[in-house]
């Protein structure tokens, strides 16, 4: 099986062969001496050339992955030749203007603007509150405030598009 | 000595809490909102009891509740831990119409010390020194903004009834001091119940060295050291240690009879914490009393040898303090991180959630203080703190040696958490020299941060692993499920959780 | 100091010296056999290397396979933590042939101290007093058992490369001699490849206090106190502390010079433990040397707060002793209990299998030293320890308060262990008052134990938890599906393990 | 439902009721003030009249149940009005005979009797060998030994029945 990995922002090609009960792995076409067995659900212990690596795995809500070891985290998006629906066509979709959207589940304290709003980078658009605390949501361009989805006093979840900057 | 115990709160220090119980014989009974249900102070404690849903205001703050389930488990006392109504007056008052002994300070105590102001002034009066600042909750916001005029900028606004950081706002020019000052309201109105917030001039690079004092109902109070907490996320201390680096004895010395003197004039009773501001010249301001357990009360257990929860019982039941201050020898350092369920690499948010996996560290010099479990959901509703992790070394390098090492054993996926801003921190050559301040982390969090190389071999195995968990889970699990992790997915999983088998 | 240490060893001794070497900065490289891939130590270590199938012999006893790894992946050192090649001096030979530093003793010292009938004659040199037996091992059975009829019975068999009580028995009549000389020569033939034995009169009540010593490679040598190891099972320790609660100054002054004296005159380089048995009128004999780390090495890591493996490995790269003897100060109180994967209902069986649940203790003054985690399959083929829990308290009282609660907060599933077991000891009024010696252990074990009171409200919760089980499984798996968890079977789910996803 | 769970040598009836959302629990006809849910896999917390009890399940191979609280270990049997398979009929094979099985895998290193001897109870049978500790496996009863089924050198797997003694 042969997979693109998008991670640390580059692409690697990772294949993957069962073959006398054990992986067989190589990178970017490079055959290694792998050895690659998942300890439990969602953790990979990974002997490299001998160096031992502990991966452990958990999806994300846009359907990469993030990648913990000892020392370092990771995000990684992975294809493979038959594609994966939605995420490609959910990036495709993001074009055009930029989509704010609310980072963990909360309530929408105070807004900041109002829809037709001219913003600049960084400026306060809605303040969100989640376990106490109050976190201001900023504009990431200069632009207008072309739509505001949000009402103060609503509960969002994470995810969910607060509001559109064009 | 007590027969039951209520304990008046949840997470890491309602577990706590009920260990220190259970060593002394004790039955600890835990309370839960419907959230709670499956949190491990539930599960470990004698008893637990129900109250009401999720929102504090309906549950871990309502004092009606907690007697009703005093009464009906027996308590004979309650521990508030820290938070929620740790610092409320009318929470020992309760107690003692309920015939419950309240394991902390007088409400009169309290008063007298827990808030800012009140403790301000009380400060002056035993000739201990304070942040030039209003002595009042302000009252008219034009006036305040005036006076900051006149004492100059940066200015500090900070909740009467606040702690850790919540309802304060650092004030840095003219403009921002209306806004800022709603918003302080705002916050502090939500976090205390109490709207109120004050003044105070803002110090350069202060170091915020707190010092944890004791004091039986037989007229002792005692110092049991500092604790260094000058590294902060925005008035929030995230890095705790014991002894302070900068400490001399002579300065030990004098603060450490200073917060004896603000204790005695308070009629304090139980274990009390006296923050103070040390500016670069070593000269201590008194800033404020926190009249209840700290967070970070296991670095000074650790030098000290002390168990200050057993103590604190021991002194509620009435006895004399085991010990004279000069018998106190703390010994070798001792540091704590507090892990919380936030992402470093996003502003910080907090990411309640479910715990997919979990490695927790262990072995020489590590004490891991915690509140959670792998399957657990953190939920949105409380303070995102996961765990205290603490090392113990004879210096301060070893013991910073030893929390890398346990940091690296750590692991929770499934949230976000913030064990990489420690692995940054504990790297930084400023806090390796402890050359630090109040505000040394927020700059430092300024400054562009180069993420892990991807070059390495830890990075070419986290691209094996991503491909490996592709071949197990495409078949299976849709990838982008986690997606529909709403709150309500997420209650909706409790429920499922409840219903299992 | 070095740059990559290969550790000669697994489990749980492995997981300790691997945290060591990464607080130091020095890469820890690991080896398994075929049935610890997926093993703590290789997950944990910075490299791991296979050395063969599962017996020791083929593995983990092979120097030559050791070496191969050591020059495949760049060591400079050695360290072989306890059992397996630990006290073998063909190990530190073949480590100087190969230009490694062996973290230990020299072959030399080893051979002059390591056998017990070598080390009874020199510590007589030095005037420390053993106990009476043959000082040479047993060539003619039949003229041993003649011997033991002059001592008089009983006499105790010992191997002499033995150690943990393989390759020993106690012989109380001249019948049972014969067979008893035969299992101890093919126990120890299997454990240390040398079936060797030799004989000793057998002390009645007596209690075993054995001295921790570190030497460098300076001529000092310095004593760190001493163990109370007097509970035990079968000659194996299952509970040890320090400091010995029938200590007093002076005899540990006298004991601990005497342990000095003994590694002095071997010339003993690292850390070392003189055995010795302490009758009921506090005279001392030395039983032996353990030339290596003891498994109970934390209790004395806990009340002096040193490091002993980052000890051994500094005195190995030829530091000096950072202290003299008189800075050392004890503090508190530490007891360590030994978790096996045994049945204590049924003749204390090993129980290897895969672990089905596990939760681990925390918090204050608890340590936890682990070699497993859930999900990981116990192999048959190796000493079952799972883990080393260890308190610390500031009195005795306090240690086994905080023994008792961690304990309870300790379990694993799947496989049968001796929780059990502590928890009765641990409430044992004899113990408590520390009345202990040598068969202590063995005599309250052949006492009729009451099983846990099925009337109590945890019966209840016990049986609603059994129907609520079986609710959830009586569609899903076979019941009896465990009962065909043959050693193959494991091995099958092993691959599956492995071949998974 | 309705179970029979045969526990530290007594016989409880156990009723279990799914309704609204939580299960409703009566012991020995009792209806109780009980909250249960499972944790996680095989562990159940249970709060019975507030009383707060975790229970851990796992099975052994003769089809029963261990069951650890913090405190106490117990092993139960459950049966219900359907029974359960193998595991009555398995106790009825046991009788007319002691069979001795070994308790966990290993090697059997030295036959102590042979086919046909009278032993005594507590008598040594042989001698199986695991994790280099040799155990002596004793006679149940007085007796003949009427069948051998081990041999020295030979491994044997957990619950492997040795010999028969009569």
């Amino acid at each position: 099986m042969k997979y693109e990995v998008h991670i640390g922002g580059k692409t690697r090609v990772v294949e993957l062969a069962w073959s006398s009960e054990r992986w067989s792995v190589s990178l970017d076409g490079v055959a290694l001496d792998a050895d690659a067995v998942e300890i439990a659900t969602n953790t990979f212990s990974i002997l490299l050339d001998g160096e031992s690596y502990e991966v452990r795995v958990a999806p994300l809500p846009d359907g990469s992955l993030t990648l913990h070891t000892g020392l370092a985290e990771y995000v990684a998006e992975v294809a493979d030749p038959r594609g994966w629906r939605g995420r490609r066509h959910g990036a495709l979709e993001a074009e055009g203007r930029q989509q704010i959207a609310a980072p963990m589940p909360g309530k929408v304290v105070r807004l900041l603007v109002q829809a037709g709003d001219a913003v600049e980078v960084g400026q306060g658009l809605l303040v969100v509150e989640a376990m106490k605390m109050q976190n201001e949501i900023r504009s990431p361009k200069n632009g207008r405030v072309e739509k505001l989805f949000a009402s103060e006093g609503q509960a969002v979840n994470a995810g969910e598009i607060l509001a559109w900057v064009d | 000595m007590f027969r039951k115990i209520l304990i008046a709160n949840r997470g890491e220090i309602a577990v706590r809490i009920i260990r220190a119980c259970r060593e002394l014989g004790i039955k600890s009974i835990a309370v839960f909102s419907d959230v709670d249900r499956n949190s491990l102070h539930v599960r470990l404690a004698d008893e637990a009891y129900p109250i009401g849903p999720a929102p504090s205001r309906e549950s871990y703050l309502c004092i009606d509740k907690l007697m009703h389930v005093a009464r009906r488990a027996g308590c004979d006392a309650l521990h508030p831990g820290y938070g929620f109504l740790a610092e409320n007056p009318a929470l020992p008052r309760a107690c003692s119409d309920a015939a419950l002994t309240f394991i902390g300070p007088t409400a009169e105590a309290m008063e007298a010390l827990g808030s800012k102001t009140a403790g301000r002034s009380l400060a002056r009066g035993v000739d201990v020194p304070t942040v030039p600042g209003t002595n009042e909750p302000i009252e008219n916001p034009e006036e305040a903004r005036a006076l900051a005029q006149r004492m100059g900028f940066p200015v500090l606004l900070k909740a009467v009834a606040g702690g850790g950081g919540k309802g304060m706002r650092l004030v840095s020019n003219d403009e921002e001091f209306l806004p800022a000052f709603r918003d302080a309201s705002s916050e502090a109105m939500n976090a205390f119940g109490n709207p109120s917030v004050f003044l105070e001039k803002y110090l350069e690079k202060p170091r915020h060295i707190e010092v944890q004092i004791l004091a039986d109902s037989h007229g002792r109070v005692v110092s049991l050291g500092e604790r260094e907490c000058s590294v902060q996320r925005r008035h929030q201390k995230v890095i705790e240690e014991a002894p302070s680096p900068i400490m001399t004895p002579e300065l030990r010395k004098r603060m450490g009879d200073a917060a004896v003197r603000i204790a005695r004039a308070g009629g304090y009773v139980n274990a009390g914490t006296v923050e103070f501001l040390v500016d670069t010249h070593y000269n201590y301001y008194f800033l404020e009393m926190n009249t209840r357990l700290q967070v970070e009360h296991p670095v000074t257990e650790q030098v000290t040898g002390l168990d200050l929860v057993k103590l604190q019982i021991a002194i509620a039941a009435g006895h004399r303090l085991p010990f004279a201050w000069e018998s106190i020898t703390p010994r070798g350092h001792a540091m704590e991180v507090r892990l919380y369920a936030e992402d470093p690499e996003n502003n910080f948010f907090p990411s309640p959630g479910k715990i997919i996996s979990r490695r927790a560290p262990s072995g020489p010099g590590i004490r891991l203080d915690e509140g959670v479990y792998s399957g657990w959901i953190v939920p949105m509703d409380y303070d995102p703190l996961l765990a205290k992790l603490i090392a113990w070394g004879n210096s301060r390098e070893e013991t910073i040696a030893r929390l890398r090492r346990a940091l690296e054993e750590y692991s929770v996926t499934g949230i976000k958490t913030n064990t990489a801003l420690f692995r940054r921190i504990l790297a930084e050559p400023d806090f390796l020299r402890s050359e630090i301040h109040t505000k040394w982390l927020d700059e430092l969090l300024k400054r562009p941060h180069t993420a892990p190389d991807s070059n390495s071999r830890s990075a070419d195995a986290a691209a094996i692993a991503a491909a490996l968990w592709h071949v197990s889970h495409e078949s299976s699990t849709a990838p982008n499920e986690p997606e529909k992790d709403s709150r309500w997915k997420m209650d909706g999983r409790n429920r499922q959780l409840d219903r299992t088998p």
